[in-house]
């Protein structure tokens, strides 16, 4: 099997504040799944898109990861990269002031916020990407990331670029107060406009989703995708069950879940990801163009180009 | 200067707009049982009330309720959270703790306001919408989400007033407005303070410590540019509810004023001129910096320029 | 007690093909009470708007009574009277043609056809009103019902008239075949020019209110209303028992069923139902008009007028 | 002539326009087993086919389902109901019947197609919709309603093709199109006839009888102006399901590309026009007679005025 993508430590973002070395994983890892508990070599998870090798369960992956599983060779250019959260509240808890967190938090993930955004091609085909890192303060949507999804999908309007959110997100930031809270009016707001303007918005659901993502832009999109097993909700388990001291369904907030109560178009597993995403930007870059004689489309079954990684960033 | 720095609003200006007591005190009066509530105020300040019901997919939610009136010589859509004045109405209203059909009510409600060019208004009292089994069955985010995009995409002049409490995507889901009012101390949280501090904190009860930093007051909410105004209350509104409720209709008829002199008409240009400017409202809100690429030579971090 | 209308008998259509005097009800006959069982003498429900006064129990009430407790004294105007029902499918059933059941039955109902529309003044305001009639063939829904509602409409659009639909029907018409079930099409077609054309829409469910008269132009009223305790829904209760082997549960498919399910906005008693209507039409109809100088809309709170009834149909 | 009379349809004209089999035949072949369903269409006609599931409400409902897809160079939005091909299948499927779920969702992706500027084909096969508690319970009427009126709204070019059973309101609710074709053993009628049969002769095993009188086959409903055009089997569908399949593509792409021509173009005149055309057609449709007043002294029936 082709390596699906190059490890992790290899899309180190060009300006981070530490060297990413110390947090590589090294290659003879072994992993265990925490679907079947099997432990799996973590270089053969990676060379498997990170899905479980006997169980198919989709391990998280970081933004950079994802977008290099996505993009075309060398085609993604990041978007605002020179925005920095701030801590407007100069918020302190128990660990202490969110300012300090922050810098914590940005040397040991190797990114300043939990968005990364830009655009690329797939399959040759331009789309601008959102990305959720769940690993910088569980994608929690602060001001950069509101800003952030905002200036692409600006962007969006203005180039009639199509635009992928992928959305992995514990919920607000609660260090940024009710700042967090409206980034969810603000990104809607947005992306009402890049509706109007009738540019498609497709949505990725990934393991976790819940809170102020789930509940606001993530939902609306046109056509909403999800992993297999994520889980997504609005509240989280937990809170459910202190709450209501029920026992929570089986199978209760997977994707599998939503697509049975109506809330997400698709289930896509990991594999077949970049297939369609190139199909659904060729079904709407092209309405109506003729492109046979004989009536039938040409060329809309695709067959899934070889994936094709992570290389531009350094290896 | 080197560093390209942006602040959205201005901190550094804001000043408290009355006497300082504890944001948690604010907490306790924001939630105090003989508050006045959304009918009140709309059995106060508006005549000839139909309340409109129902999601017309589920159900209908009686957390968040609407319907047609006459406010200030217009007829407007009112929508609210709707606590209860007892155990009882509170078991009824859920606790003002919307359900989806809330939502998809208020949704319905705001389409129906924009079709005869009726005016919003949106009063805001939640703890937070209804975290439950049944809610994310039906699909609690996305009706959050379309709550917001509906009030993000009217073409309708909208003014919210937050009267109690402010709880999260709950009451954001109503408050997507021109103009957010608040009464003095009402509060307007991402979190509760008691959630916040058994998180970052690992205990609740040191939500008092959690509500001060988190700047959930009227006046820290002004200060950050997301509230337009402060109504002020002489005394706390449970104590003489009729007065917080004629300053707060007030407030709500200038602005509500303002905006349609501002926004007359329902022309294609000047619903889009509308949108646009709801739109730039809160495109401005939040806090960051850009920072100059780190090959540049230049540093990371730098002093906002305010 | 004021009497709310005159007797059903009195308000005798001007062009009926044979003498309503043979259904008139004498005025000495007791009826018995479906819900509670009792005995109720026929002049005092008439005086009661034909509302039980032991139990509030709402008895049908045919169309052109309907209006007469509706708009203002001699202000109904009837349109399109003219309009007769026609056998296109020389359709045959057990009980002969079609053709001679609709003419047993608009002598038997002293009606042409289902449905009777026109306008007036409801508390001096003007609306227009379609209203059924459930005594003609079920007031199911054949091509001169839907043909009399988009006519209605379409002088709605004209005149920029609020209309109210008033819906009692057993769904749809099958002697009309097709051409009934497209009716459900073509109404609702009127009203979504209607809807365009931002003209109010409001609608009554009385009891019963069944099929393809649910499942179209009255479920997409703006305001949809309902009286109390009438039967609402898509497929009969008997046909659901039938199919499901089911039990229905209590209260199934009543107005406060739909109430609660989120289908209806509101439940109106008859003897509210005029004021609603006339506080409704003024909410629309002055959407900005200044009427105080303090602030405070007055005059909105009208006290219900006294109902002026039916007098301009003879009495 | 004294008698003021018109016909919205002239019967007379109408010829059939294959061998004269009985329309109960015709039922049977509609509901054959073996004849090719939606999702056969679909993957002989159409490349790309994207399945898009769920109302963003309650559920997804597999009886009536729809997606993207690309068909004769054109990227279209196809819905329509599914049948089983056993009883497994027919089980998911619920033989076909919607529930408000397949509604909403159809309402869903129309206004899709919409905002797209996406053709909308439908395919008609269903017994009529769901009767049942849960879907009384979740607004069957209001469901069905919407999708009427989320189909007479939309500003695209639509085509319907009833290829098996147009069983009712059901059917009608994906049916309110520009054109209508039948394929030329489907059938199409307000009720079954075995429920007309029930309520009129008392009996359901006189449905033969009513199917005869319901006037319910292509041909009858091509001379009542309904159904634009009838696509020819030469043999039943179910006997050759590939050639139907072809001719029914074939049908589909002609009156879409007419549509196309007519009306190009996504401008706010073009909508209109379209939505005026579809609603004339509608407008059209039905039987009645228009008498002079009795007190002018004429005759209350006449002839119809063909
Ligand atoms: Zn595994
Ligand atoms: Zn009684």
């Amino acid at each position: 099997m082709r390596e699906f993508f190059q490890r992790r430590g290899k899309f180190r973002p060009r300006d981070v504040d530490q060297d990413g070395a110390d947090i590589q994983i090294p290659e003879d890892l072994w992993v265990k799944c925490p679907r079947c508990q099997e432990l799996v070599y973590s270089k053969e998870l990676d060379h498997n898109a990170r899905v479980c090798p006997k169980c198919g369960y989709h391990f998280r992956l970081r933004a950079r990861d994802r977008i290099a599983s996505l993009v075309d060779l060398d085609s993604f250019v990041e978007w605002d990269a020179e925005l920095r959260p701030y801590d407007q509240l100069e918020f302190v808890d128990l660990a202490g002031p969110y300012a300090a967190k922050l810098k914590q938090t940005q040397a040991k993930s190797g990114e300043h916020e939990a968005l990364i955004s830009g655009w690329g091609t797939v399959e040759g085909r331009p789309i601008a990407l959102a990305v959720c890192d769940f690993e910088f303060l569980g994608a929690s949507m602060g001001s950069v990331f509101g800003e952030k999804l905002v200036r692409a999908s600006e962007r969006c309007v203005a180039g009639r670029l199509p635009l992928l959110t992928i959305s992995a997100s514990g919920g607000a930031r609660m260090h940024e107060g009710l700042l967090s809270l409206m980034q969810m009016a603000k990104t809607v707001a947005a992306l009402a406009r890049l509706g109007r303007a009738r540019v498609p918005h497709l949505a990725l659901l990934t393991d976790p989703c819940y809170g102020g993502v789930t509940a606001s832009y993530a939902t609306i999109a046109d056509i909403i995708l999800a992993e297999p097993g994520a889980m997504i909700g609005f509240a989280g388990p937990r809170v459910i069950e202190q709450i209501t001291k029920q026992k929570l369904p089986d199978g209760f907030q997977t994707a599998e879940f939503q697509l049975e109560h109506g809330m997400v178009d698709l289930i896509v597993p990991r594999f077949e990801l970049r297939a369609t995403i190139g199909q659904l930007i060729d079904l709407y870059e092209r309405p109506s163009q003729q492109d046979s004689p004989n009536g039938v489309s040409a060329g809309d079954h695709r067959e899934p180009a070889p994936v094709e990684l992570g290389g531009h960033y350094g290896n | 200067m080197n560093l390209v720095a942006t602040m959205a609003t201005d901190l550094l200006e804001a000043k408290p707009v009355v006497n300082p007591i504890t944001a948690w005190e604010r907490v306790k009066l924001a939630r105090h049982p003989d508050r006045p509530r959304t009918l009140d105020f709309i059995h106060e300040l508006m005549t000839g009330f139909i309340e409109l019901h129902g999601d017309r997919v589920h159900g209908d939610d009686r957390a968040l309720i609407g319907g047609l009136a006459r406010f200030g010589g217009r007829t407007v859509m009112v929508l609210g959270h709707q606590k209860g004045g007892d155990t009882k109405e509170n078991l009824e209203r859920n606790f003002g703790m919307a359900r989806p059909e809330g939502y998809r009510k208020a949704a319905r409600l705001l389409r129906h306001a924009e079709k005869f060019n009726l005016p919003v208004l949106t009063l805001i009292d939640t703890p937070g919408a209804e975290p439950g089994v049944g809610s994310e069955e039906r699909g609690q985010a996305t009706a959050i989400a379309e709550s917001l995009l509906a009030m993000a995409d009217l073409a309708v002049p909208t003014v919210a007033i937050v009267i109690g409490e402010g709880g999260s995507g709950g009451a954001l889901a109503v408050g997507v407005a021109d103009r957010i009012l608040m009464l003095e101390n009402a509060v307007y949280a991402v979190a509760s303070p008691e959630a916040c501090a058994a998180i970052l904190w690992r205990d609740a009860a040191r939500a008092p410590e959690a509500a001060a930093t988190m700047r959930i007051t009227a006046a820290d909410l002004h200060g950050f540019g997301i509230v337009d105004e402060v109504v002020l209350e002489q005394v706390p509104a449970h104590e003489r509810p009729r007065a917080a409720i004629l300053a707060a209709g007030a407030a709500l008829r200038a602005h509500l004023d303002g905006l349609i002199e501002e926004f007359p008409g329902d022309d294609d240009e000047t619903r889009e001129r509308l949108r646009d400017a709801r739109f730039q409202k809160f495109r401005r809100i939040g806090a960051w910096r850009e920072a100059a690429w780190r090959d540049s030579g230049l540093p990371l971090d730098g002093h906002a320029a305010g």
